[in-house]
């Protein structure tokens, strides 16, 4: 009977994920165009694209290869099951000790991997040059990655989400080094999912695009998936920061199913106060050079490095 | 790169239709050696951050501040690696062939792809299955230096926690079975509910029809912003570029040198620093305000190196 | 017309042109005037063909302001240009492609807007049928490290007109750029010819929608001097009304748009705002948003009502309301300033090579603009300061066309005070005794249209030439690149923002 | 109770080391104000509650000078030059951001390094904030040498100042002593920023100097 309400618990979480992703990028959009004086498209939006591109038939270059038709289910799928191992609204999740942060930071480098490759396939330019792009970006972001990741578990004691969640929610600490990495979190988490100084989103500018160029000669249901990828992985890094710095109402896996309500509450409360500051700084802000981005990263990538250092201030005390 | 006769990646292209099963084996080689999961690289890697993360319990301070600096730099060259990988993968065998020696290549013959096989078989079973291999191999670990971690064997579901499973651990069949069956599962729903069909019709490429290969990144090209910013602090990278004026006709040009800074820095200036010391001491009462910063910041610094030491 | 009256005690004979007076010159002086340009003595102004002849229009540095000069051509072919200097190349280009003239000497022997897709070559001239279906097209060579090439174009993925650019790239590094426009060629030289004047003004006014009323004037104003029409007062205020209107629009939309391409949504949705109401007030004032087919030969085909004066001035206060806070929010936000500045510099000497006008000259210190350089009616009596900078980034030329925005703000207000009474278009008749020619240099907000025309006592237009301001900013584009990296590029063609569909023709 | 006050001196220690790495990567002038704007903000919190935890009455009256000199004169008139010179829409060009934030954290780990065993007897919280002080003076420091504009020499200078502050509150038992370095450095950095003022103007004024010179060479 346990077993099989974990099974169902960590089922629900999956499809919580899988569904909420979309909604997560129509509610940016939707506030983003409120913020402009606009209407904007419905929240819904972005699923009905979804479900449009993948009734159409998919339009493949003459010479695209068996790579480029099957990196969207294998991008799909890696995030999908990185953004599954992430505490939403309980921890301890049956299969959440099956990989720790540094695995689910891994799957998404993996995914890029394949993006990127799938870019190349074509042969066009834009895919090299948004596949260029990407493996610069992520040959920084993902260094600064490990970084936070250190600095966490240096704090926690452990890698396993669900602890330092389980954690962060019993020591209620105030730490240099833990808002340094935070800040440094929110840095990779715009870089990594393209938002707007790093990259933008609504861009229709062939020459400046990062994720849209490598996704340029995509079409129909492989489309879809890539974006529903990029929409779970931008819901990933909200619940990831979430998890982490703010583990508030976030329930045990036994806990049972009041608590797991208000976990969902709380959880959906703190995706919207996300969306909402991103769509603020977003509107206020523009896309910075190519060669900026590293800057910025590495700004990141030294917040982390000096978040580690400062772990030792407090620990050494 | 025997089937192609090529040997500069800049004229290869397109060899994943021309060599389907080499290029299917050396896909999982670069994705074995760019440390990702579901393989055996990513096993490796994270393990060693493992083990930095237990740097904290260690006694010397300069040891303990150097270790995160070492993780940095292993992440650091385990993504960098994957973007070259990307990069040689992609323009060897991606794209279109840019040479007719890549568009003839052939798979070498089924030896060579058999110990290409069975490597790539290996790299699968250590990271599918890194928990018999770690305990295969542990007891000469522990000769080697002195202790062995837990045995990994008992653990439910073959996953592997170095420490405790509260602290750390790591499944990478329940990953990859996980990965295979959300991809199946997402085609069979597609297939199903959506759309199955396809159809294939030129690249888009924004509407200019342009056979030339010529279009296609090339590695010199896709390394470029890496280049760009790590190359200028490693080595001195210096892009020349000669940019005819609209209406001229003459052929563009840029030419890339790149020079070794250690050398530069470490042998140059000694030969020079003979002369330098003798004027040293004259231009020592022309340094602006900022220079004179400088040189008192550097003696504070190098003061505080020797403090710690 | 106070230049027109000037010159018609002079004009004794046909054909000459008003009201700057045609030469037809030799080959020495035809090659000495090419070589005074190269040297930088005057600014070429247009260069177009004819049937068995060339014609070259020049600015002077002192008066007469313009000279237009024609070379005879019998054997199809004329001394080139471009040879000596380069910002003719492409004018010489489209007289081969249209006209079938040779350039003698060009360096450039590719062809410009002819595709191979018409089925016809040089359509304006010996016409013979072809049937390929798209030529091959040489681009410039490069040398050096491994290059990729970037085709960009001619489809964009955003609503704009089509045309083709040419990276070659290592990585993020330009090492060439180059433009291939000629998509959205209509054959304008082809429907003029034969048109009666009012479809030909109507022809005028689509040459660039975004320009209509500048192309709409200086086709009247080349009519009026052609056949010395006097214009009511009342009508050259309502003019340069809508002329300043159109800028105003396009200044407003623009700069959203290159804030845009910098990703920074929110100036584009408050430009957005002041250009659509701008339009609105225009369509009520003109019946029509964009204010086309407004402006006839001889003066306006609309007049401006009591009560929609009082709207615009309505809107001009709510405007220099809303200017200062968009110049605050474009200089201080510090990302977009961090875009702008330092991005696609051009050179003083560049600009001054290819006399670029509008606000790509302006910020880069050629300080041009007709409506004070020839002074047409009303402009000289108005007070007003052009922009000017000497940077020449996209971040000077923002600042350019800000200055413009408050420029034209002034001159609505003047026009609104001062604008007399009277009826707004003057009857006039075509005078049957012999085939006109005239010529206007009019300032759109893209920079100076410059109008040559021929009618025949008919009432039929022979030829009528149009040239586009963007012809000589295009070219610059390609060294606006330099030093910049690919991902830049956008943000220097929005701040160039040249019309396809103007050059094209 | 006694953990999260810690804590919170902690955090606010913190965040001016994070302000003082910010001041390194902003290139911009105006940008430059704002964040040493949020710098002194910070320093006067920290010594506020340095104050409240020390029960020491006089670092309320150090932080309430900080606040008043750091966070609002001072950026105000230096908002007020830089508009009246016409350079608040400057971009400084800072070559290397990341090699100079490298640098950065190589002074921070020195200065924890040289700090906490060093004084190993003191006070937790003293300890840490002086290790912190000693960081963020080098790290100002580091931002005078490797910055060229007058202006953000300025705020490097006293960005450092603002770290000797820091030290000053957090070691308890020398109050006069703060009251009296608080006032000598605004003093000081007055000074200098009157130097470089001057220095500024000469640099106008040869700029001037050229100008006479082209239009007197286009006259004759």
């Amino acid at each position: 009977m346990n077993f099989l309400f974990d099974l169902v618990a960590q089922g629900a979480q999956m499809l919580l994920a899988l569904a909420l992703a979309p909604l997560l990028i129509g509610f940016v959009r939707k506030l983003k165009a409120r913020l402009l004086h606009r209407k904007g498209p419905p929240i819904i939006q972005p699923w009905r694209d979804i479900i449009r591109l993948l009734r159409k038939e998919v339009v493949l270059a003459e010479n695209a290869s068996w790579l480029y038709r099957s990196a969207p289910y294998l991008i799909f799928a890696m995030t999908w099951v990185a953004a599954s191992l992430v505490p939403t609204f309980a921890t301890g999740l049956m299969f959440s000790w099956a990989a720790d942060l540094i695995a689910i930071i891994a799957l998404l480098g993996s995914a890029r991997f394949f993006l990127a490759l799938a870019g190349m396939d074509i042969g066009t330019s834009f895919g090299g040059i948004g596949s260029s792009r990407e493996a610069m970006f992520g040959s920084l972001a993902e260094p600064a990655t490990i970084m936070i990741v250190f600095t966490v578990s240096f704090v926690a004691g452990t890698t396993q989400l669900s602890e330092i969640a389980a954690y962060m929610a019993g020591n209620l600490e105030l730490r240099a080094s833990v808002g340094m990495a935070l800040v440094a979190l929110l840095i990779v988490a715009i870089a990594e999912n393209g938002r707007v100084p790093v990259d933008n989103p609504a861009t229709h500018l062939e020459l400046t695009m990062v994720h849209e160029a490598m996704v340029l000669e995509y079409s129909g249901r492989y489309l879809a998936l890539i974006e529903l990828a990029s929409a779970l992985k931008l819901l990933l890094y909200i619940s990831l920061i979430a998890c982490v710095f703010f583990p508030v109402g976030l329930a045990r896996h036994d806990a049972g199913l009041q608590a797991m309500a208000i976990g969902l509450g709380a959880y959906v409360l703190k995706l919207a106060i996300g969306e909402g500051l991103l769509a603020l700084f977003e509107t206020s802000r523009a896309k910075m050079r190519v060669f900026r981005v590293p800057d910025f990263l590495g700004a990141g990538l030294m917040l982390g490095l000096l978040a580690t250092l400062l772990v030792f201030v407090t620990r050494s005390l | 790169m025997n089937g192609s006769g090529e040997r500069s990646i800049e004229r290869l292209g397109g060899l994943i239709h021309s060599m389907p099963k080499t290029a299917f084996l050396f896909l999982g080689g670069c994705v074995a050696i760019s440390a990702l999961p579901p393989l055996n690289g990513f096993v490796s890697e994270w393990l060693v951050f493992q083990a930095i993360l237990l740097s904290p319990s260690l006694p010397q301070w300069t040891v303990k501040l150097l270790v995160p600096a070492v993780g940095v730099a292993l992440a650091l060259s385990a993504t960098l690696g994957a973007g070259c990988y990307i990069r040689a993968y992609g323009v060897a065998f991606l794209g279109r062939p840019r040479s007719e020696a890549a568009r003839t290549a052939t798979d070498p013959d089924r030896w060579s792809l058999g110990t290409m096989a069975v490597l790539l078989t290996m790299c699968l079973m250590a990271g599918l299955l890194p928990s018999l291999v770690i305990d295969t191999i542990s007891p000469a670990a522990k000769d080697f230096v002195g202790g062995r971690m837990p045995t990994q064997a008992e653990l439910s579901w073959l996953s592997i926690a170095p420490v405790a499973e509260s602290r750390s651990s790591y499944n990478g069949l329940l990953v990859f079975v996980f990965i295979l069956f959300s991809a199946y599962s997402a085609r069979w729903i597609i297939h199903k509910f959506g759309s199955a069909r396809s159809r294939r019709a030129p690249a888009w490429d924004c509407g200019y029809i342009e056979t030339s290969p010529m279009t296609q990144y090339t590695g010199s090209s896709f390394a470029q912003p890496i280049r760009r910013t790590l190359g200028v602090i490693a080595f001195s990278v210096k892009e020349r570029l000669d940019m005819p004026a609209p209406g001229d006709m003459r052929p563009a040009r840029l030419s890339i040198e790149i020079k070794d800074r250690i050398f530069d820095y470490l042998y140059a200036p000694l030969t020079r620093a003979v002369e330098t010391c003798a004027s040293g001491l004259n231009i020592l009462s022309l340094l602006t305000i900022q220079e004179y910063l400088a040189l008192v910041f550097g003696a504070l610094v190098f003061l505080l190196v020797l403090v710690a030491i | 017309m106070n230049f027109a009256s000037k010159q018609t005690a002079t004009q004794s004979s046909p054909p000459s042109c008003l009201p700057w007076p045609r030469e037809i010159v030799d080959k020495a002086s035809w090659l000495a005037l090419a070589e005074s340009l190269a040297k930088g003595e005057r600014e070429l102004l247009s260069l177009w063909g004819e049937t068995s002849c060339v014609h070259m229009a020049v600015l002077e540095p002192r008066e007469p302001r313009l000279r237009i000069v024609t070379f005879e051509c019998p054997e199809d072919s004329f001394p080139s240009v471009g040879r000596l200097h380069p910002p003719a190349l492409r004018l010489e280009r489209a007289i081969h492609d249209l006209y079938g003239l040779k350039p003698e000497g060009t360096p450039d022997h590719r062809a410009w807007l002819d595709h191979g897709r018409w089925g016809v070559r040089q359509p304006c001239g010996a016409r013979h049928e072809i049937n390929t279906v798209c030529d091959p097209y040489t681009f410039l060579t490069t040398e050096g490290e491994p290059l990729h090439l970037i085709p960009v174009g001619p489809v964009h993925a955003g609503i704009i007109e089509p045309g083709h650019f040419r990276f070659s790239a290592n990585g993020e590094t330009v090492v060439r750029l180059e433009e291939r426009l000629g998509f959205v060629h209509k054959g304008v030289d082809r429907l003029m010819g034969g048109a009666s004047i009012e479809r030909a003004a109507q022809i005028a006014a689509r040459v660039s929608g975004d320009s209509t009323v500048a192309y709409s004037l200086a086709f009247a104003q080349a009519v009026e001097a052609a056949f010395d029409v006097a214009v009511p007062p009342r009508a050259t205020y309502l003019r340069a009304l809508m002329a300043e209107l159109e800028r105003l629009a396009n200044h407003f939309g623009d700069i959203g748009a290159i804030c845009n391409d910098a990703a920074f949504a929110l100036m584009h949705a408050q430009r957005g705002l002041v250009r659509e109401r701008i339009l609105r007030e225009a369509a009520s004032c003109f019946g029509h948003r964009l204010m086309m087919d407004r402006i006839a030969p001889g003066g306006t085909v609309v007049n401006l009502r009591q009560d929609n004066a009082a709207a615009l001035y309505a809107l001009v206060d709510w405007i220099e309301l809303m200017t200062p806070r968009l110049i605050a929010l474009f200089g201080d936000t510090t990302s977009l300033q961090d875009r702008t500045v330092g991005t696609g510099v051009i050179s003083e000497a560049l600009v001054k090579q290819y006399a670029c006008g509008g606000y790509i000259g302006r910020a880069s210190g050629r300080a041009f603009d007709a409506r004070k350089a020839i002074g047409y009616a009303p402009y000289p009596q108005f007070a007003f300061e052009i922009g000017a900078s000497k940077e020449g980034d996209v971040d000077a030329r923002v600042w350019v066309r800000f200055d413009e925005i408050k420029a034209s703000l002034k001159i609505v207000r003047q026009i609104l005070d001062e604008a007399p009474g009277g009826p707004v278009i003057g009857a006039w008749a075509l005078p049957e005794d012999w085939t006109r020619e005239g010529a206007a240099l009019v300032e759109g907000f893209r920079g100076d249209v410059f109008v040559w025309l021929r009618i025949r006592a008919d009432g039929v237009v022979q030829r009528c030439h149009l040239r586009d301001p963007s012809w000589f900013q295009w070219p610059l584009l390609e060294a606006a690149i330099k030093d910049n990296i690919v991902a830049d590029f956008p943000l220097c063609n929005k701040s160039f923002n040249c019309s396809y569909s103007g050059h094209d023709l | 109770m006694e953990l999260l006050t810690i804590d919170i001196a902690h955090m606010l220690a913190g965040a001016l080391v994070l302000t003082s790495f910010m001041l390194l990567y902003q290139d911009r002038l105006s940008g430059l104000i704002n964040i040493y704007t949020l710098h002194a903000v910070i320093l006067s919190l920290s010594v506020a509650w340095q104050a409240y935890y020390q029960d020491a009455p006089h670092l309320y009256v150090t932080a309430g000078i900080a606040a008043i000199f750091k966070a609002l004169i001072i950026p105000y008139s230096l908002r007020r030059i830089i508009e009246r010179l016409g350079v608040h829409r400057t971009v400084e060009v800072v070559g290397g951001v990341g090699i100079t934030m490298l640098i950065g954290i190589f002074l921070v780990a020195l200065s924890l390094v040289v700090m906490l065993p060093a004084t190993a007897a003191a006070d937790p919280l003293a300890r840490e904030d002086i290790a912190f002080a000693l960081a963020i003076v080098l790290l100002g420091l580091l931002m005078m040498v490797t910055r060229r504009n007058a202006v953000s020499q300025i705020i490097g200078f006293m960005s450092l100042e603002n770290g000797l502050v820091l030290a000053a509150a957090g070691a308890n038992g020398m109050p006069l002593v703060v009251e009296i370095s608080v006032a000598f450095s605004i003093l000081i950095a007055f000074i200098v920023i009157g130097i470089f003022l001057f220095r500024i103007r000469e640099r106008f004024d040869n700029v001037d100097l050229f100008e006479l010179d082209r239009v007197r060479g286009g006259r004759s």
